[in-house]
């Protein structure tokens, strides 16, 4: 598979950054509308598949190493697992949300009913979203690249 | 006919007189008989958890270690998907 | 009857899949049936959590004159099928790559074909 | 408050969070150096089995314990995950951590020749961390999580050995049925949640009226969990997926569906607690019904298990089914307490089904680690190939002797102890299960004697003149696990005593690990 024609290349070129900054989006705010780390990560990771049908799987696996996306995934399950210790140690239990209601860091409680999206909510929960969402973006690619790629291969060493 | 295909048609049966029988004694649509847990997690996710959004509060603050499950589910199929293509991918 | 249309919409989606697992005989459809197995079990845990009129239990720009509590859906199903809906991603990627891999070996999908292990 | 209440407090969530990041470690430390993996994957079961062995001294001392995630105490509506200990998941999590330790103890020569070792150790970890998570939680839809973590990881290890192909059958196998099943249990979960609106077994268990969805409920996951845990009707995934499975793995993988036998143990005793000890009040009592259920598939489970165990050739699926037919003595055991509950040989029963629990895991496990060893020395899988290996592999002989006593319940061994207990109690409940439970036992002696002819004696074959003893650390582990067999058959009373006794106690008296939630607010 050496990609598809050029019209879809430039038509997916234009549109990979808008797919990155909506899903970028959706991570950032999973706390005040609908969405999460989950779900911008699969927006992402759709993205980056999109990149792989376009241009063909043997361009994507040379430039990006599934090692190296393999350890981000990593990175963000460690990240998430770290949150979740840290409220072990600030808020004496697992799974603490030892931000919320803080006033440091995503620590201001906002007023009760209806009210407009403030950024600076949530205490630990955007921080656990950009771990997760760095994890599914990491899991979700590397596992759309490596099928992509071994289906591409007509030879396999097994 | 088959051994298999017996056996699949018992399955199926038992399977369809189970499902078909639950579902009408459940609740009627849009109207749930017991939500005081749900109606706490609305009420106070503002002000305990700090979050507008209801739905996220639960996903990773009332039930994170679902989330790390969760998580952790991810994981492990990139593991097994790179273990299974460990020779086509080196 | 008509308020359990939802539940019978589910039941039937569980059926198709049962049906595509225990009767075709291809890899891919059993895998799609358990695909649609597990979209029917989804909708049954959305489908527990509506409450009539309900909106999303986001109080970010909440219409105004929307009841507190009762009138927002159930916001623990809906976290709870995101969850289940990642579970499938994963069960469906390794049963893709299982696919793949029995595919190269055998050169068909067809499980009769293939069934070298004994009952 | 001194450092060592506060481990014992958060011990329960460390003893599953340790394994998971151990397992997110993995793959940035397998990039550095191979010896330094085995060393992390040893040392994070060693600290798991510390925790334990912490909070296991604290349990059988001073009754359940709670853990809430996320909050330090409880509030009215159970909103978040608690995870109870009381002396059931006590006894279960000792179980699969010494698996775990063994299996690791294993691996290191086992897997040496082997590729892909990194997301091998990184897939034990995380296969290691959702049994725990199975056998701690209190929460159904946390149960639902940790299963299908088992079960995906449990799939992708049964693949190891890729490029054979009966590997990649076996693998697509278990996930296809426990994938279905698992989306079974997710559909119970759902019916309960949307009569009682709670998702905590020890609330649920309180509120339970056993309306008609709650029996439907039952049935769903009574018939899924037996599933996954090898019960006849459902069992044909057993066979294809142990005897393909590394046999490393193996031993985890027995963890993994003892788990499932723990959660059917849960739904029974514990979730349906009430409605079994108020069994009298219906027409027919649902504890006679169920009981009767178990106890007929049990007896088809043994009977199915030691026949096809007869007609096999190859060793490892005729092991397999040695198993199929131990996980029938165990429903045997749990089907004859629930039928006679209340009386005085319904305790006995239940203690001897879990102290066979133990010893199932043991034989088995000893059973595979040495036909691990037999595939290590000479590559071959079936019977016919193999001869006269007594003289070259002196260890493993010896280790097979134990193992084949052990299984069939010969006196010495553990085998025997539990045995003679689910015979005893069987017995009073209706002697022919017992008869045929028996003859089913020697009949069992009789197929591994014959193996033991096939493998160990007989003449030496040409090819196998150099075959070498299996390396120090596969001959440590089948030691350790030997040893064990040894010390349990000639003092079963002191693991009675301290573990199966107050675990059986802890099964029966669900009100306590109700009011251990409950009384909490």
């Amino acid at each position: 598979m050496n990609g598809m024609s050029k019209i879809v290349k430039t038509t997916v070129s234009i549109l990979f950054p808008f797919t990155m900054i909506f899903g970028l989006y959706v991570i950032a705010h999973g706390h005040l509308t609908p969405g999460g780390g989950f779900q911008g990560g699969a927006i992402v990771a759709s993205g980056c598949a999109m990149l792989v049908i376009a241009y063909g799987s043997e361009w994507v696996f040379e430039r990006i190493k599934t090692k190296r996306l393999a350890a981000f995934e990593s990175i963000g399950g460690l990240g998430f697992i770290a949150v979740a210790l840290l409220g072990l140690v600030f808020s004496t239990v697992f799974f603490g949300n030892f931000l919320a209601g803080s006033n440091l860091l995503f620590g201001t409680t906002p007023a009760t009913g209806s009210t407009l999206a403030d950024m600076n909510t949530g205490g630990v929960l955007p921080l656990m979203n950009f771990a997760v969402g760095i994890k599914v973006i990491a899991g979700l690619f590397v596992i759309v690249l490596v099928m992509a790629y071994a289906s591409s291969q007509k030879e396999w060493n097994t | 006919m088959e051994k298999r295909t017996i056996a699949a048609t018992l399955v199926f049966a038992i399977a369809a007189v189970f499902f078909l029988f639950s579902i009408f004694l459940i609740h009627p649509f849009g109207k749930p008989g017991n939500v005081a847990m749900d109606d706490h997690i609305i009420a106070n996710t503002q002000n305990e958890t700090g979050t507008n959004n209801a739905v996220t509060s639960v996903v990773f603050d009332y039930r994170g270690f679902d989330t790390l499950g969760e998580a952790t589910i991810i994981f492990a199929a990139v593991a097994g998907v790179l273990m299974i293509f460990r020779r086509v991918n080196p | 009857m008509i308020e359990y249309i939802p539940f019978i919409a589910v039941v039937g989606m569980i059926f198709i899949g049962l049906y595509a697992v225990l009767f075709r005989r291809n890899l891919i459809k059993i895998v799609i049936g358990i695909s649609v197995i597990e979209s029917g079990v989804n909708l049954f845990l959305i489908t527990l959590g509506y409450r009539d009129s309900g909106v999303a239990p986001i109080y970010t720009s909440l219409p105004a004159g929307t009841p507190s509590p009762q009138g927002m859906v159930l916001p623990v199903p809906q976290a709870l099928t995101l969850t289940s809906i990642v579970i499938g991603v994963a069960v469906l990627a390794l049963m893709l790559s299982l696919v793949m891999h029995i595919y190269r070996k055998y050169g068909t999908l067809d499980i009769r074909k293939i069934r070298r292990l004994k009952e | 408050m001194t450092v060592l209440d506060l481990l014992i407090e958060h011990a329960p969530a460390l003893i599953v969070a340790i394994p998971l990041f151990g397992a997110f470690l993995m793959p940035l430390v397998s990039r550095v150096n191979e010896k330094l993996r085995n060393i992390l994957a040893l040392s994070i079961i060693c600290l798991t089995g510390f925790f334990i062995w912490l909070l296991a001294t604290d349990v059988l001392a001073r009754g359940p314990r709670l853990y809430i995630f996320g909050a330090k105490n409880l509030a009215s509506p159970m909103v978040r995950i608690l995870f109870e200990v009381d002396s059931m998941s006590i006894f279960m999590i000792t179980i699969t951590v010494i698996l775990a330790f063994i299996a690791l103890v294993y691996s290191w020569s086992f897997m040496k020749e082997h590729d892909g070792l990194d997301k091998y150790y990184t897939l034990v970890l995380l296969l290691i961390a959702s049994t725990l998570g199975m056998e701690l939680t209190g929460d159904v839809f946390n149960f639902f999580v940790f299963l299908e973590i088992s079960c995906i990881v449990s799939c992708a290890l049964i693949a190891f050995f890729i490029s054979e192909g009966e590997a990649l059958e076996a693998a697509f196998k278990y996930i296809v049925v426990s994938s279905i099943g698992a989306l079974f249990i997710l559909f119970a979960i759902g019916l309960l949640y949307a009569q009682y609106d709670a998702l905590n077994i020890a609330t649920l268990a309180q509120v339970l009226k056993y309306t008609f969805l709650d029996k439907i409920v039952l049935v769903l996951l009574v018939v899924v969990l037996g599933m996954k845990a090898g019960l006849v009707p459902m069992h044909m995934w057993l066979p294809d997926s142990y005897g393909r499975a590394p046999p490393s793995v193996t031993l985890i993988i027995i963890g993994a569906t003892l788990a499932s036998f723990y959660g059917v143990l849960r739904v029974i005793f514990t979730l349906y607690g009430n409605v079994l000890s108020n069994a009298m009040r219906f027409a027919l009592p649902v504890n006679v019904l169920v009981g009767w259920i178990l106890i007929a598939l049990a007896i088809i489970s043994i009977i199915v298990g030691v026949i096809m165990a007869l007609v096999q050739t190859d060793l490892m699926r005729l092991i397999a089914f040695a198993a199929v037919a131990e996980v029938g003595y165990m429903f045997l055991a749990i089907g004859t307490s629930i039928a006679a509950l209340g009386s005085p040989y319904a305790t006995t029963a239940l203690q001897g089904g879990l102290l066979h629990l133990l010893n199932d895991a043991l034989d088995i496990g000893l059973l595979f680690l040495v036909a691990g060893a037999l595939y290590y020395a000479t590559k071959k899988r079936l019977l016919d190939d193999i001869s006269g290996l007594a003289r070259n592999m002196k260890y493993t002989t010896v280790f097979f002797i134990i193992g084949l006593l052990a299984v069939a319940g010969m006196p010495p061994l553990n085998g025997f102890a539990s045995k003679f207990l689910i015979y005893e109690s069987v017995y009073q409940l209706n002697p022919i299960l017992s008869i045929v439970a028996i003859l089913c036992s020697i009949l069992m002696l009789a197929i591994f004697v014959k193996v033991f002819y096939a493998a160990f004696l007989g003449p030496e074959l040409p090819g196998f003149k150099d075959v070498k003893e299996a390396p120090r650390s596969m001959l440590l582990a089948m030691g350790l696990v030997a040893g064990l067999a040894i010390f349990i058959g000639l003092f079963p009373n002191i693991v009675i005593d301290t573990l199966v006794k107050p675990a059986a106690d802890a099964l029966v008296n669900h009100a306590q690990y109700i009011s251990t939630v409950i009384g909490g607010i």
